[in-house]
């Protein structure tokens, strides 16, 4: 029994997981104990408040790291930073920009969240979950407009998990993690108000493949730590380098490891549940996972193969490949004939793990890569930024057309919505534009980035593919635009319903923020480059 | 392992003896059976319909299983800090404080809630 | 990590295989007559608190009733209801009685003897897990219990395994809880080691507490009065052995009386000091805790408890089913969480010595007065949140135990609701059966 | 004075231009028409000084340099040269022209947005010649589908936004396969030290063959459908077809210009191994684009389908000139380019002049025009012999460089270029004797004249053909140096021997 | 002791619940599956930790059981909303989530 040692944690460094999760406790309480009528003011502010401290924290624990520092060593993409918590998470550049990254999406999705003005003064979460579609309990519900304001602690908590599963160094942190991140949406995505069958449904679904999923990365990570004796990154990484045996344990390992976070990010051929679940999910929280999930689970990825398992990259790097290929192939060509918005969305998010991954499967080691050359990592985070706000934009948009029944996602009953709000219908274009890489968007630079690691590292009949398959998404893409600008209504048409500030800011960053890291994307670009590379 | 060789003597033992004395009387015992014996006994009244699948299991049941778990899995881990409670001292008593904090939120929400009412 | 070399664990393992045999079917044995004599007992002090002589034809002091009543069973028709499912219905009281032995194998009986020339202790088996052992058999009794419910086929049985396995598992909580501060002074959760902790201070003495919710809980764990809910006779007729009859009725009592006799030993092990004599008889008489007497010690505390299940049987009154869940929910599992949380407080302190004696008192009485508030406040305030918040069942449904009704039932897709603008009657709307459909809406109401 | 951003003020002036007239007030047509027309005029003005301040032979000028994306060794860079020059030139008085020749028409759809987006088009096409950088080339390159494609789909006859998809669905393929080759450059540039995408850091690395063949495949798809070139010109057609004169003319004289402007730019400029590797082929498909084109534009009963097939030919001819590298060939492809664009702009407009008063665009059914309306038919006969290649008229010089070289090539290449020039005059004609003489049909019998607008119009395009039929001079000068510079990395010198160029290719051809 | 044969079997546990996520369609079953095939995990980690000598497995072992607990209440909780509303209209009386 070895002497036991009183573990340290760096409470600075993890300060913004910390907010985050006291402000969401916090909530909890406030549901306990605060009367209906003011909760749901409370839960705003303090899920906004919080969200903004924590922005902050990250901000001042990653000039604390460049303070210590002279700016030279970062802008060469050498590693920072410390691992926290005795080992089991690590706070380094790439970690900092996407806590940075899934909290800026948390604030504008926590503005979507509290949106009331577009269902008549309720949010867009149902009323009272337990009661049964149809029944007289919902009736009451909705008659005394009561909400569920326990979305904003549930949205905090999977923000938590969000923060926790990039930063991850350990094999179990990294499961728990992605499980913190998991349940509150699990849950949340069964709570629409309109189509509750559609969203419990989505729910179940969510659940049942999601979990099924963690059960593969757990058995992986089970496996992975057979094989290494340890579950931290740093230990697995010396193990994968010195072992000579064991190659197929490790194999099958990576293997489940990778479908559990493939199905997480949403790469065909672990995307079944993503079209089913955008569609069934209420709009605001579709819009909030799919940027921030795929952000997190994303950065996971990296940290997980670039880390942990960078010295296998021979047996994994095929995988990628094919998976890479696969995602953005049926992401596109299932996006063909959907006839729903925010299904076609959820199937070009799935081409848009495709071509992330791209750029995942780009890696290089670092002597290979030119000075000032971009790195995989870099153009990862990149894409992820825009891509994650763009999503979110689009989604936002989706929860402005409506009509009498709600939302209205039918595609057909967005045609002549260009003449019927110019406005959203110009943003909405513009977001898909931007999703299909046309220059002067913020798609088309983070495509740039990921095609040309990918390029770099010679995987370029993956990029070829990528390419052609850009093409497929924008004609998909252009068909929604010619409709809204230049197909009559069928009936009557749907109503672009004016949102309140809090959906009017959401829109309004993500366009700024499309618009603008589509023309002058150095910034992002260096501070990306200043993140550098992960602490091995 | 020889820790526990012994217990499957016993398991072996009672389950011996439950399965005998059961396969005895089912040997030993009257044959008697009609129809109406093999209904659903009840008290002796007709018996309530019984529906479709099974029929349903109160919602409330499922929230008991539910909170359950939680507090289950919560002295999962009280019982290796008690057990090594002398040798963490501060730090376990801070961490399981920290711990039980949290577990009391989500209890004291539960409560406030009505999750603990039956009517 | 422990290994069986490790501390009092070290006389266990050793056995031969025949001391093992010999020592399972003593447990055995003596399991079956404990439970012959704890029926007869029972009937026989009930039937006095309650001026009836009880049962005395059969043997000495009607000793061999049980036994009889046993002998009966065995010539009892054995009926499987038509509406059973076979297989669970045969398996189920299987599945209760054998956890309920298996749990005695690490109860110790006593020290070291002498077994047949062989130096052996009076215990089946130990391990460092050893409560946790029984816990952990010990729930898998209520699977049995729920089976048996379920299996029937019949409505009342349904209902009466789910009650009680409600409320094992609710009460289960308060009995690991209380547990934990038993673990905390005692550093193992092996029984030996733990009977060898209370060499001079009981746990049932200083832990106070902790004895008074354990003993609450085993009563509610063993669904004995007055927590006997799953076998309400008025509500439920048996509970979920309605349906059994015969022998497998037999394994069902079999198996309650055992369950009853293991938490009672259990109590005595972790909170009573296990076989040791009791306080003081040691300084009178050397030889109490040597050879067998230990064995008479612990039989007799044993008894002790199983008087008091009798005791409560024949003077309190059932409760109703609300009480006993939020009696357990919010009394015995704040004031367990409360009491552990107070007892590390104290013992960590006095581990550093952080304070003296006389700051520690104030720091635990204002711990207590804590607890206290934490246990009664909310209780006070927690029934109605507010006035607005109307109870939402307003079509007259049966409360709680709700026998299972299809009357009415409605298969498919229930209709969403839409709604209108303020002061607006909903509407209904059709449809919405899966993806992909159209969205058919009310043209009437329209909140754009 | 040269310190001045005159090019970045060349572009923004259009751009500017395209943002006020969106923005005025919905419903004043009349008004978003003349600050439309005000803006496209204004931009002449930079124009105008970047021409009058350029010195001939000075290689790149008045040159911008930013940094944009560091990290993707991108740059806001921006000069001209001889090729740029008469590009912006030409772009620069046809945006006016076709804004004024589509006065009246644009009133049936939504003038607002019509001159908006062509104000747009103007300032990416000006970008996208001026650009000196790949990435800022390749970005506005993509950029100028986007109005395009708003030009096609929202003006135009029944069926346009099919033919506007089909377009953008071409454009944008070719795009993204160049974006592989962009990127690939990219790489080739980051390995060989630091990442820049400025034309003049491409030119001097040293790329090996295999990638140079590589990116030089995805360069040379992009630029054929946009040029376009057999066997990806099918959107041409269509496109001319369904779309409004004015916006063909924008399309085919300037944006399909980008098409083979990038062949000399980046295929020869950047890549010249891989250019001499693929003569052979680009040049059969050049002489197959040549001979189809004109073949199937016979065939055509569309005027507008015509006039755009005919372009296909044109166009083969001009990339042929550029790929028998040799200095003639160049210079008069380039000239081509030129040429074919004030041609075909008359042609566009003309036929689009004439479609208007007849109400169809059929050729069965029009017939005796010339006797209703004398000027049109004269204009159009003008036009029409000056891409047919009459001597006299500036397409024939070009004509003849371009002929020269390719008989210097080969003479089975010479052979069978000669053939565009009996074809051109067959379709020519024999749509002229088809809408212009005969008896004049019924229903035609009212057709008015050209009126002054419109005879305003087309004069200039016309004079312009004229003049520089006879002093081609002024225009080979400034393109003849930049020509030379993009031929010597290809390694021909000035006025090589022919058998020289020969042994070059076929060296290249062997690898 | 080796420990592979407790490695194999929770392999068998694993592919068993893998085939019944599957090949099921009644919800608490798959549900159920999964369950079993986190347990798969946790036997395979507290094996490994066996044969590696160290502690790392069994407080992975802790972690997951906690992790499938809440699953478990996520999981029941959205499957019970499920069928609430597929298999019958009557008012359940109140949930959790009542308020």
């Amino acid at each position: 029994m070895n002497e036991f040692v009183n573990p340290t944690v760096e409470y600075f460094e993890l300060s913004p997981l910390l907010v985050v999760f006291a402000a969401a406790c916090l909530g909890v309480v406030v549901e306990a104990f605060v009367p209906r009528a003011r909760r749901h003011l409370v839960q705003v502010v303090l899920t906004l408040l919080s969200l903004a401290v924590a922005l902050a924290l990250v901000v001042v624990v990653a000039l604390e790291f460049s303070g210590g520092d002279s700016d030279a060593v970062h802008g060469d993409g050498a590693a920072y930073g410390v691992v926290a918590a005795v080992g089991s998470v690590v706070v380094d550049g790439p970690t900092l920009f996407i806590w940075g990254l899934v909290l800026v999406l948390a604030l504008l999705g926590a503005a979507l969240f509290a949106e009331r003005r577009l269902e008549a003064g309720v949010s867009a979460f149902s009323g009272q979950a337990s009661a049964a579609p149809g029944s007289e309990a919902e009736r009451v519900s909705g008659v005394e407009r009561w909400e569920h304001t326990e979305v904003f602690p549930l949205l905090l908590f999977a923000v938590l998990g969000m923060l926790l599963f990039p930063a991850a160094n350990d094999l179990l942190v990294l499961f728990v993690a992605l499980e913190i991140l998991s349940l509150p949406l699990y849950l949340l995505a069964g709570l629409a108000r309109r189509r509750r069958l559609l969203s419990q449904e989505a729910a179940l679904k969510y659940f049942l493949l999601g979990a099924f999923a963690s059960a593969f990365l757990l058995y992986g990570a089970a496996l992975l730590y057979g094989y290494a004796g340890s579950m931290e990154f740093g230990e697995i990484a010396e193990a994968v380098r010195n072992r000579t045996d064991g190659e197929g344990l490790l194999l099958v390992a990576v293997g489940m490891l990778a479908v559990g976070l493939f199905f997480k990010v949403g790469a065909a051929p672990f995307h079944a549940w993503s079209p089913d679940v955008y569609q069934g999910s209420p709009t605001p929280l579709t819009a909030f996972m799919a940027a921030a999930t795929k952000v997190a689970a994303f950065g996971a990825i990296l940290r997980l193969f670039y880390v942990a398992l960078g010295d296998d990259r021979t047996s994994w790097l095929p995988v990628m490949w094919v998976v890479a290929i696969l995602s953005m192939v049926i992401g596109t060509v299932l996006a063909v004939g959907q006839s729903d918005v925010k299904r076609l969305l959820a199937y070009s998010s799935v081409a848009h793990a495709g071509f992330i991954l791209t750029g995942v499967l780009g890696v290089q080691s670092q002597s290979e890569l030119a000075i000032g050359e971009l790195s995989s990592v870099e153009a990862v985070l990149f894409y992820l930024t825009t891509y994650g706000l763009m999503t979110l934009g689009a989604f936002a948009v989706v929860s402005l057309v409506r009509d009498a029944g709600g939302e209205t996602t039918q595609l057909s009953r967005w045609a002549g919505l260009g003449k019927e709000s110019p406005l959203v219908a110009g943003a909405f274009a513009f977001f898909l534009l931007a999703m299909a890489g046309i220059p002067l968007t913020s798609g088309f630079v983070g495509k740039w980035a990921v095609f040309s690691v990918a390029l770099a590292a010679g995987a370029w009949p993956v990029v070829l593919l990528a390419v052609l398959m850009s093409v497929v998404a924008a004609w998909i893409y252009l068909k929604v635009i010619v409709l809204m600008y230049f197909r009559q209504p069928d009936g009557d048409a749907p109503v672009v319903a004016a949102p309140s500030a809090f959906t009017a800011t959401a829109i309004a960053v993500t366009l700024v923020a499309t618009l603008v890291l589509g023309v002058l994307p150095d910034p992002l670009l260096d501070l990306v480059a200043s993140a550098g590379e992960f602490i091995r | 392992m020889e820790l526990y060789t012994p217990v499957l003597a016993l398991v072996v033992l009672a389950a011996g003896f439950a399965i005998a004395s059961i396969g005895m009387a089912a040997i030993i015992g009257p044959k008697r059976a009609n129809k109406v014996k093999l209904d659903a006994y009840e008290c002796g009244i007709q018996p309530t319909p019984q529906p479709l699948g099974g029929g349903r299991i109160p919602v409330k049941y499922y929230t008991v299983a539910m909170t359950f778990i939680i507090f289950d899995v919560e002295i999962m881990f009280l019982v290796p800090w008690a057990i090594y409670f002398d040798e963490l001292a501060w730090f376990g008593v801070i961490a399981v404080l920290l711990f039980l904090f949290n577990i009391t939120l989500a209890y004291a929400y539960e409560w406030r809630r009505g999750g603990l009412d039956w009517d | 990590m422990y290994t069986a070399a490790d501390g009092a664990l070290s006389a266990f393992g050793q056995d031969p295989l025949w001391i093992v045999i010999v020592k399972a079917v003593l447990i055995f044995l003596v399991l079956v007559l404990l439970t012959l004599f704890n029926i007869w007992f029972e009937r026989r002090v009930v039937g006095r608190m309650q001026h009836r002589i009880g049962p005395n034809v059969n043997g000495p002091f009607g000793l061999l009733q049980s036994l009889s009543d046993g002998a009966k069973l065995m010539f009892k028709e054995d009926i499987i209801p038509k509406a059973a499912d076979t297989v669970v219905f045969l398996l189920a009281p299987l599945i209760i009685v054998v956890p309920a032995f298996v749990t005695f194998a690490v109860i110790p009986f006593g020290p070291e003897v002498n077994l047949f020339g062989t130096q052996t202790p009076l215990q089946l088996t130990d391990m460092p897990v050893a409560v946790l052992f029984v816990m952990a058999i010990a729930s898998i009794g209520i699977y049995g219990i729920v089976l048996a419910g379920w299996s029937s086929g019949s409505t009342y049985s349904l209902l009466g395994g789910l009650r009680s396995s409600a409320q094992m598992i609710s009460y289960e909580i308060s009995m690991g809880l209380a547990l934990v501060a038993v673990f905390m002074y005692a550093g193992s959760m092996s029984t030996a080691e733990i009977v060898e902790a209370q060499d001079d201070l009981w746990f049932g003495l200083i832990l106070a507490p902790s004895f008074v919710i354990y003993v609450i809980s085993m009563v509610g764990e063993t669904n004995r009065a007055p927590f006997d809910l799953p076998e309400a006779e008025g509500e439920l007729v048996g509970g979920f052995h309605t349906e059994y009859s015969g022998m497998k009725f037999a394994m069902f009592f079999l198996a309650e009386y055992i369950n009853m006799a293991m938490v009672s030993a259990l109590a005595t092990t972790l909170f009573l000091g296990g076989w040791k004599a009791p306080w003081g008889v040691e300084h009178l008489w050397e030889g109490a805790n040597e050879g067998y007497w230990p064995v008479l010690w612990f039989f007799g505390k044993l008894l002790l408890f199983i008087f008091m299940f009798i005791w409560l049987r024949g003077t309190l009154p059932r409760l109703r089913y609300d009480q006993f869940m939020a009696f357990g929910w919010k009394v015995l599992i704040p004031g367990a969480l409360g009491w552990v949380v107070l007892v590390a407080l104290v013992r960590v302190m006095s581990l550093e010595n952080t304070f003296d004696r006389g700051t520690l008192v104030l720091v635990a009485a204002g711990a207590v007065i804590v607890a206290a508030i934490v246990l009664f406040w909310p209780s006070r305030s927690g029934g109605a949140e507010e006035p607005t918040a109307r109870p939402v069942v307003v079509t007259g449904d049966p409360a709680f135990p709700v026998p299972l009704m299809t009357a009415g039932a409605v298969r498919g897709a229930a209709a969403p609701l839409t709604f209108g603008a303020p002061g607006g009657t909903p509407t209904t709307v059709r449809g919405e059966s899966g993806p992909g459909d159209d969205v058919r809406t009310s043209t009437s109401q329209e909140e754009n | 004075m040269s310190d001045f951003p005159w090019l970045t003020l060349l572009i923004l002036v259009p751009l500017v231009g395209a943002l006020v007239t969106a923005l005025l007030p919905a419903g004043n047509g009349a008004l978003a028409k003349k600050v439309g027309l005000g803006m496209a005029a204004a931009t002449l003005l930079p124009a105008v000084v970047v021409a009058a301040n350029y010195s001939l032979g000075g290689g790149t000028q008045f040159t911008e340099t930013h940094d944009w994306i560091s990290l993707f060794g991108a740059h806001y860079a921006l000069g001209v040269d001889g090729l740029s020059l008469v590009m912006v030139l030409l772009t620069v008085v046809l945006v006016p022209l076709v804004m004024l020749a589509s006065w009246d028409e644009s009133d049936e759809g939504n003038p607002k947005s019509f001159f908006a987006w062509v104000l747009g088009l103007e300032a990416m096409s000006l970008a996208v010649f001026t650009a000196t950088d790949v990435f800022l080339f390749y970005v506005v390159f993509e950029a100028t589908l986007i109005p395009a494609y708003f030009l096609i789909s929202g003006f135009g006859r029944e069926g346009r936004s099919r033919a506007a998809a089909k377009f953008l669905l071409y454009q944008l393929g070719g795009g993204l396969v160049m974006l592989f080759s962009v990127i690939g450059l990219y790489v080739v540039s980051a390995d060989a030290g630091s990442p820049s995408y400025l034309i003049s850091d491409l030119a001097a690395l040293d790329i090996d063959e295999t990638t140079q063949r590589w990116l030089f495949v995805g360069f040379f798809i992009a630029f054929a459908a946009k040029a376009p070139m057999f066997p990806l010109h099918t959107w041409l057609a269509d496109t001319t077809e369904k779309a409004t004169p004015g916006t063909s003319v924008l399309l085919v004289c300037v944006l399909d210009k980008i098409g083979t402007y990038g062949m000399l730019r980046f295929c020869l400029g950047l890549l010249p191994e891989a250019s001499q590797w693929a003569t052979p082929v680009v040049v059969i498909l050049a002489l197959v684009s040549i001979v189809y084109g004109a073949f199937v534009a016979i065939g055509q009963d569309d005027v507008l389908r015509l006039i755009g097939l005919t372009s296909l030919s044109h166009f083969g001819l001009i990339v042929l000139g550029i790929f028998v590298l040799s200095g003639d060939g160049g210079s008069g492809a380039v000239f081509y380019m030129v040429n074919h664009g004030i041609s075909t702009a008359a042609l566009f407009l003309i036929a689009g002049y004439m479609i208007r008063r007849t109400g169809t665009a059929s050729i069965a059914r029009m017939g005796g025009l010339e006797k209703t309306a004398p000027v049109l038919a004269g204009v159009f006969l003008v036009a029409g012999m000056a891409a047919a290649g009459l001597p006299g008229l500036s397409p024939f010089v070009s004509e003849v460089l371009v002929l020269i070289a390719a008989f210097g090539y080969a003479w089975w290449a010479g052979a069978i270029a000669v053939t565009s020039i009996v074809l051109a005059a067959i379709y020519i004609l024999w749509t002229y004797q088809r809408t212009m003489t005969g008896p004049v049909k019924q229903e035609l019998a009212g057709v008015v004249d050209l009126d002054r607008r419109e005879v305003a119009t087309v004069a200039p395009l016309l004079v312009a053909l004229v003049v520089l039929g006879f002093f081609p001079m002024p225009v080979l000068d400034v393109i003849n140096p930049a020509v030379d510079d993009i031929l010597s990395h290809v390694g021909v010198v000035e006025d090589p021997p022919a058998v020289d160029t020969q042994a070059a290719t076929d060296e290249g051809a062997d690898q | 002791m080796s420990v592979t044969p407790f490695i194999v079997l929770s392999a068998i546990l694993f592919t068993i619940g893998a085939v019944g996520v599957l090949t099921r369609r009644n919800a608490i079953v798959v549900f159920m599956c999964v369950e079993l095939m986190l347990n798969a995990c946790n036997l395979a980690l507290v094996s490994f930790a066996k044969l590696h000598g160290n502690l790392d497995g069994q407080v992975a072992a802790f972690f997951v059981m906690v992790v499938a607990a809440a699953e478990v209440v996520v999981g029941l909780a959205i499957i019970m909303t499920i069928f609430r509303t597929r298999r019958s209209a009557s008012v359940d009386d109140a949930s959790l989530l009542k308020y």
